[in-house]
């Protein structure tokens, strides 16, 4: 497992953050007199981007900050539940705290804690509203919701229905997410949206909101997208049973195994890659740093788009990160 | 049904009116919205949707009849969700032909799946036997690990890459009719022979009703409870097994918040939370009835922040519909 | 079968200590005690409900301490349960096969052998009732029969009635005592929980008597006269005569005009004045409970009027007919009567809470005046007023029932059955307690099926029958052959 | 707290110890997990952690004991969670300073939080006495159109921009003690008074121990189920608004599950399913064991996967730990 975990190193961080490894291990000798210690308050455990993200953690923790005492912590979605969390942490006086906000707008006043008791807080791939943020590693939701449009209008035959399904309404990734494909619809007016409705985070909601779908607009419908892949999964399913597949353009977010191989099959027309590990490694790095004191600054990995022509690359890609993540989960 | 429904209120002043309603329980309100719908969307009564409205609801039915036996029993099941997730992932874990699985033959990851469920279920039975501890917590507790060990069977992972063999019972039919459905079907067939026909059904009645005249009676209380329990875990361990086959894929998200949906259908088919009340046929009704309802706010298109207003006022409209005519009220 | 030193305490309380028993072949043993001796706990640990903390039971030379019900049942021993223990939501055959299903083949219940078999048991007994009716439809009275003829089919050697008469009235209690001997001439033993001296000497072999969970006397009963087993019972002399004095007879409180329930009872009259004691007698069936009911509320007339001292009042629940000063002890105590979760203080305050509020709260100290009041009035058996009221003995629940209603301080009492199962001297405590009652200017309504009571305590007699008035007698005129004619008029005039 | 607990395990044969211990409930099941955090982390007994756990457990404490009473009264309420959004959502806007809300006083957003509450509940009560429709199926059509409704009136989006004479409910404390501990204090004391003290607590044991015999007792048992279900809304909307003043925003998405946690607390703290038992201050403990729970597996550090597992058992053994030792089993 070493090797691949080095494989893995090589892969995700290292194109965006060459300089990862040295501060790093420089953060380790000297704070040889205390011990340092980091939170992380991810948003959930059910996810497998979270995964990754808390894998990357470890792995850099491992790698290259042994001595820092790393805590992770999931909130179950629940922003009332991470708000605890940060109390907990902030009572324990630990020296940064890394916060994946389940909200946007809520965690706010859970960043703010931190920031009242004077603990650096890195937040972690979904932005947070507080003006107290130390610094802010990951990507743009709106900015993945752009590209996974553009990319089906692209593919898309003229005048396109399109129909998209959302996450939880309300959530962070729901709001965001679904603003992108707004403002990408906004500019394609040849585009029509036919329906958009909700599956919650659920592949099974989804399989049954797209059957009705397929009845209620039969042959009236060429674009769906969707704001993850777990939701995906359900569509993919309907379109099949329905004998659309290939003719329905769908496309998901988070390049899961399963859908990655429907891109490959021709199924699935794209998804976006994020790099969690990447962001997860360089959320600790940036904690250690802010915990020394030192000056640190957001950190942006971009999304990649995959389809079907670069998929072999993410295929490859997945499969490290998902060894990664089940050396950790 | 139409046309017979309306035949029935053209007799409402009759004196078997009452009796009638009041031994058919919810079909009045099931009927009222099974004739809004089908005149307010065309698309409602055709063959395609019927079965398409079946097949949502095969899975989760199945669970319905499970839980509405252990409720007539009073007993609970708060774990279905969590059982639906670690059945599939059970299920799937034997039959992947992926990374994560050993790629056995369909028939034992079948046998698998609904194992896994009758020992969760036969393990919440025996601790609300033996130690005498409320359903609702023990089940709660079960709910927790059952989704614990989901996670860790798959590493956190959607698991797919399902051979056909598996998937043939989630998305293959028997002639027009989905497997799904012929397999709920014979499940209803088996509570309704076992609730009306066995001796086990009637103990179940006795013990919902009144456990201390069926321990005077010399039934041995504990048995029909942990037997209830078994049967119920199995039913629901199907219900999970055929739904991993019919999205082709299992995670270790699914199934969230299914308990509650299997018991409102159990609930609004009459059944009673003080036990001894309840008939397999009305179980079935009240699933229909959620299903019909899904189904038809999707094809209506109701917007996604509306919708939910109108599911809850539907659920009750219709429970008052057969409350108020059945003179129950 | 023998049953030697048994003990059981429940928590702190002590409800047996060191009792033995012995049933012969062939006799007819009445188990007697005041409420809460412990006699139901003892039938229970015979057939293996509960578990003995001490002693052991021997059927026919084998030990059988601690087995379970079904292999009592098994060994020929049934019993029927002072408080109903029916499947309210099974039908009556159900009940009565509950637990050992006629099977077919496959192992499936037979209905078909199940309703014949039911229907035939049922009118060997001449019980009028089909077999499929839900037991949640019947009356006590038809309970009680139920239950009988489950007993009866189990055939069992030894059968255990626990007060079976005390919710039917005098026709089904002569059909029961039939009964028990024709079972005795079959060689059948019966062990019998009653409280009525005319049953324990009409019918019974032999006599035990418990006292305060402990053995006091065990004999032929022709060696004992009434006297002395009730002094055994309750450790003092108590006269089983209604002590009924005299009151004062004032004006009309209450007057019932034309009432009628579809179906229950058609145009009844009446007036019930102060200071009288009203008894309304008639057989099981009548509709004497739904006109209470409809009196206090419970249930619509369909047409009629009730007039409060000359006042038309319509009660639309029993809310009201208790604000306005009457109140109903009810008949079907578990179903109406009391509150088996709650402890017995609730009980006896939750008619009359309003009257224990001090400032903004319930004062605990008028709570307990209240409470111990009637406690002591009627004698409850309890541990604390905090003991659960369902972990008292039947006797004593009916007591608990009984002082939640006299402390509403109702001018117009209606008392359905108000003896049911109570033991010799709380009867005659309610006896007393209903004279002063009476004698402080209160008026009573009575309903009851046992006629000695109807002919000691009322000072006028209402007698219904199917659900119509077939005569009011003076206290002078009424005598225990005129009731019965008035109620089982239409059945005269058939034959 | 330790020192007492061991002295009475020693007294473990002492006659009285079986009443002692079945009149203090859960309270041994709670004392045990103490005992074990205390020692097993040595973070768990500061004080600062202690306000922590109780400042978590404020807001849905105030539901616990909301539906607590409800559930002695043989009722139940699953909108907890959608009401608890619901009345975050109108108090915010209300309250807020941005685009979204009208900016008035903080009192006036206090105002309609509880009253949104207690509307809830006055609606559902209502529904449930006059149409004599079973609770579960009421409170599960409520929970669907809170939902519905915050999202409707929020647009979607979560709600920010408090000022702080609004968040000073949630955030600011009373000399050492933050303010929603000493509301949740204050709705104790008055749930206790209620239940013990006022005639309309005793007739909710009552209607809950038997609804008959209570209404032949003269107890109006329509106006008591109203009453009940009104002041249970009003707890849960305290608990909304108090909660959202904590995280300083409020979003559609809030509180989804709550019910479940509340109605757990009341039923590990013993109160029972089928009416009419139950009190006051094991709801609180019962609440406790949750949060506390909860708090110490942050604090341990259990393994995300495992935690899930870990918990379920506790929750389980705790109550098993209680209905063992006094007796009940
Ligand atoms: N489960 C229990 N918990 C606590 N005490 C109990 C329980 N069951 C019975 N008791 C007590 O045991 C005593 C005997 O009760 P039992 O029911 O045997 O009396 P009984 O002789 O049948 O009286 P009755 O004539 O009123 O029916 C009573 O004091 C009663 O309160
Ligand atoms: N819930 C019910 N459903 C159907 N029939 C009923 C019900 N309750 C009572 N009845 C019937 O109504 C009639 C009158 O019963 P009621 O209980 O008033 O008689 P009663 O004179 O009080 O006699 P009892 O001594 O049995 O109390 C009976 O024929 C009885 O079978
Ligand atoms: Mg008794
Ligand atoms: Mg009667």
């Amino acid at each position: 497992s070493g090797s691949n975990s080095g494989g893995n190193a090589s892969n995700s961080p290292a194109a965006n953050s060459p300089s990862a490894a040295s501060p790093a291990s420089s953060a380790a000798s000297d704070s040889s007199q205390q011990q340092l210690h980091i939170a992380a308050l991810m948003q959930g455990n059910q996810s497998g981007f979270v995964q990754y993200m808390t894998s990357g953690m470890y792995e850099y923790q491992k790698a290259s900050a042994p001595d820092v005492k790393l805590d992770v912590v999931f909130a179950d979605d629940d922003p009332a539940k991470q708000q605890s969390q940060m109390e907990t942490f902030v009572s324990q006086k630990v020296d940064a705290i890394i916060l994946n906000p389940v909200d946007k707008v809520q965690s706010a006043a859970a960043v703010d804690i931190a920031a009242k008791a004077g603990i650096p807080v890195i937040t972690l791939n979904t932005k947070s509203d507080s003006q107290n943020v130390t610094a802010h590693v990951g990507s743009d939701d709106v900015e993945a919701g752009k590209m996974q449009m553009e990319q089906l209008l692209k593919d898309a035959p003229q005048n396109p229905r399109v129909a998209y399904v959302d996450a939880v309404l309300g959530h962070s990734a729901q709001v965001f997410r679904s603003q992108g494909y707004n403002e990408v619809l906004a500019a394609h007016p040849e585009a029509k949206l036919v329906v958009h409705d909700t599956a919650d985070w659920s592949g099974e909601k989804a399989l049954a909101l797209v059957e009705n779908w397929l009845q209620t607009y039969p042959n009236g419908i060429d674009v769906i997208a969707t704001e993850a892949d777990v939701i995906l999964t359900g569509v993919i399913t309907a379109v099949e049973n329905a004998g659309l597949a290939g003719k329905i353009l769908i496309a998901g977010m988070d390049c899961d195994m399963p859908v990655l191989e429907k891109i490959k099959a021709g199924v699935v027309d794209n998804s976006i890659w994020q790099d969690g590990v990447g962001q997860g490694s360089n959320a600790l790095r940036l904690a250690i740093e802010a915990a020394k004191g030192n000056k640190v600054s957001d950190f942006l990995i971009p999304y990649e788009l995959c389809t079907k022509d670069n998929v072999d690359k993410y295929i490859e890609l997945a499969k490290a990160r998902n060894e990664l993540a089940s050396k950790y989960f | 049904m139409a046309d017979n429904s309306v035949g029935v209120a053209g007799r409402i002043k009759n004196a078997n009116y009452k009796k009638l309603l009041s031994e058919h329980g919810i079909l009045i309100g099931f009927v009222v919205i099974l004739i809004y719908l089908s005149l307010a969307t065309p698309n409602f009564l055709n063959a395609n949707n019927i079965v398409n409205v079946l097949r949502q609801v095969s899975c989760i039915g199945m669970a319905t009849i499970g839980v509405g036996i252990l409720i007539v029993m009073g007993g609970i099941d708060l774990a279905i969700g969590s059982t639906f997730a670690l059945t599939g992932i059970t299920a799937g874990i034997m039959v992947s032909q992926g990374a994560a699985g050993y790629g056995l033959h369909p028939i034992i990851g079948i046998i698998v799946g609904i194992a896994t469920g009758t020992i969760v279920g036969g393990i919440s039975g025996w601790v609300v036997a033996k130690a005498r501890i409320p359903a609702f917590i023990v089940t709660m507790g079960t709910m927790s690990i059952c989704r614990g060990l989901a996670l860790i069977f798959a590493h956190g992972m959607p698991i797919g890459n399902f051979p056909s063999g598996f998937t043939y019972i989630g998305s293959e039919s028997l002639g027009p009719i989905p497997w799904p459905i012929i397999i709920f079907v014979l499940v209803i067939i088996f509570g309704y022979y076992l609730m009306n026909k066995r001796p086990l059904g009637r103990y179940i009645y006795a013990v919902g009703s009144n456990e201390d005249a069926a321990r005077a009676a010399g039934i041995n209380v504990n048995k029909v409870k942990v037997a209830a329990y078994l049967i119920s875990g199995a039913l629901v361990g199907l219900g999970g097994t055929v739904l991993a086959a019919r999205l082709k894929s299992a995670a270790p998200s699914m199934g969230v918040g299914y308990e509650l949906d299997a018991i409102a259908g159990a609930i609004i088919g009459g059944v009673s939370f003080s036990g001894g009340i309840g008939k397999i046929r009305d179980m079935v009704i009240g699933t229909l009835m959620i299903g019909v309802i899904n189904n038809g706010m999707d094809l209506l298109g109701v917007e996604a922040f509306y919708k939910q207003v109108v599911k809850g006022s539907i659920i009750i409209l219709a429970v008052l519909i057969d409350r108020k005519r059945s003179g129950r009220a | 079968m023998e049953m030697k030193q048994i003990s059981k305490s429940f928590g702190g309380v002590r409800a047996l200590e060191g009792v033995g028993l012995t049933l012969r072949r062939g006799e007819v043993h009445a188990l007697v005690g005041e409420n809460g001796a412990g006699k139901s706990t003892l039938m229970k640990i015979l057939i293996g409900l509960h578990a003995p903390d001490h002693g052991e039971i021997i059927l026919n030379g084998r030990n059988m301490t601690n087995v379970s019900v079904r292999d009592m049942q098994n060994a020929g021993i049934s019993m029927i349960f002072q408080e109903f223990n029916q499947v309210k939501t099974l039908t009556v055959m159900e009940n009565i096969y509950l637990g050992r299903e006629p099977k077919t083949k496959l192992g499936n219940v037979d209905y078909k052998k199940m309703y014949n078999d039911s229907k035939k048991l049922l009118s060997e007994l001449g019980v009028d009732l089909d077999p499929k009716t839900q037991v949640a439809d019947l009356t006590v009275a038809k309970h009680q029969l139920v239950e009988i003829v489950k007993a009866n089919s189990l055939n069992a050697e030894i059968i255990i009635m626990d007060e079976p008469t005390s919710a039917l009235s005098q026709k089904e209690v002569d059909a029961l005592l039939m009964m028990i001997q024709s079972m005795r001439d079959k060689g059948k033993s019966i062990l019998l929980i009653s409280h009525k001296m005319e049953e324990i000497f009409g019918v019974c072999d032999r006599v035990t008597v418990l006292r305060d969970g402990q053995f006091i006397h065990s004999g032929k009963v022709e060696d004992v006269t009434q006297r002395e087993l009730i002094r055994m019972m309750v450790d003092r002399d108590v006269n089983e005569l209604f002590p009924k004095q005299e009151s004062q007879i004032g004006e009309v409180v209450l007057q019932v005009k034309n009432l009628s329930v579809k179906g229950k009872f058609q145009d009844i009259s009446f007036e019930l004045r102060k200071g009288e004691i009203l008894g309304v007698a008639g057989l099981m069936g009548a509709g004497r409970t739904e006109l209470m009911e409809t009196i206090m509320g419970a249930r619509k007339p369909e047409q009629g009027e009730v007039y409060l001292r000359g006042q038309k009042i319509v009660n639309r629940m029993p809310g009201d007919a208790i604000r306005r000063g009457i109140a109903m002890v009810p008949e079907d105590r578990k179903k109406d009567g009391v509150f088996l979760k709650l402890s017995v203080r609730d009980n006896i305050l939750m008619s009359s809470m309003k009257k224990c509020i001090r400032g903004i709260a319930l004062n605990k100290k008028l709570q307990d005046q209240y409470c111990d009041e009637y406690e002591e009035k009627l004698q409850v058996k309890c541990s604390s007023s905090a003991q659960i009221c369902g972990t008292l003995s039947g006797g004593n629940q009916q007591k608990v029932a009984v002082s939640r209603v006299l402390n509403s301080d109702p001018d117009i009492i209606i008392l359905d059955e108000p003896t049911r199962g109570i033991d010799v001297k709380t009867k005659s405590e309610i006896h007393r307690l209903m004279s002063s009652l009476a004698c402080s200017g209160k008026a009573v309504l009575m309903v009851s099926s046992e006629l000695p009571e109807i002919l000691g305590m009322s000072d006028r007699v209402l007698v219904l029958h199917e659900g119509r008035l077939t005569g009011i007698l003076q206290r002078e005129e009424a005598t225990a052959d005129r009731i019965m004619e008035l109620a089982v008029k239409t059945m005269k005039l058939e034959a």
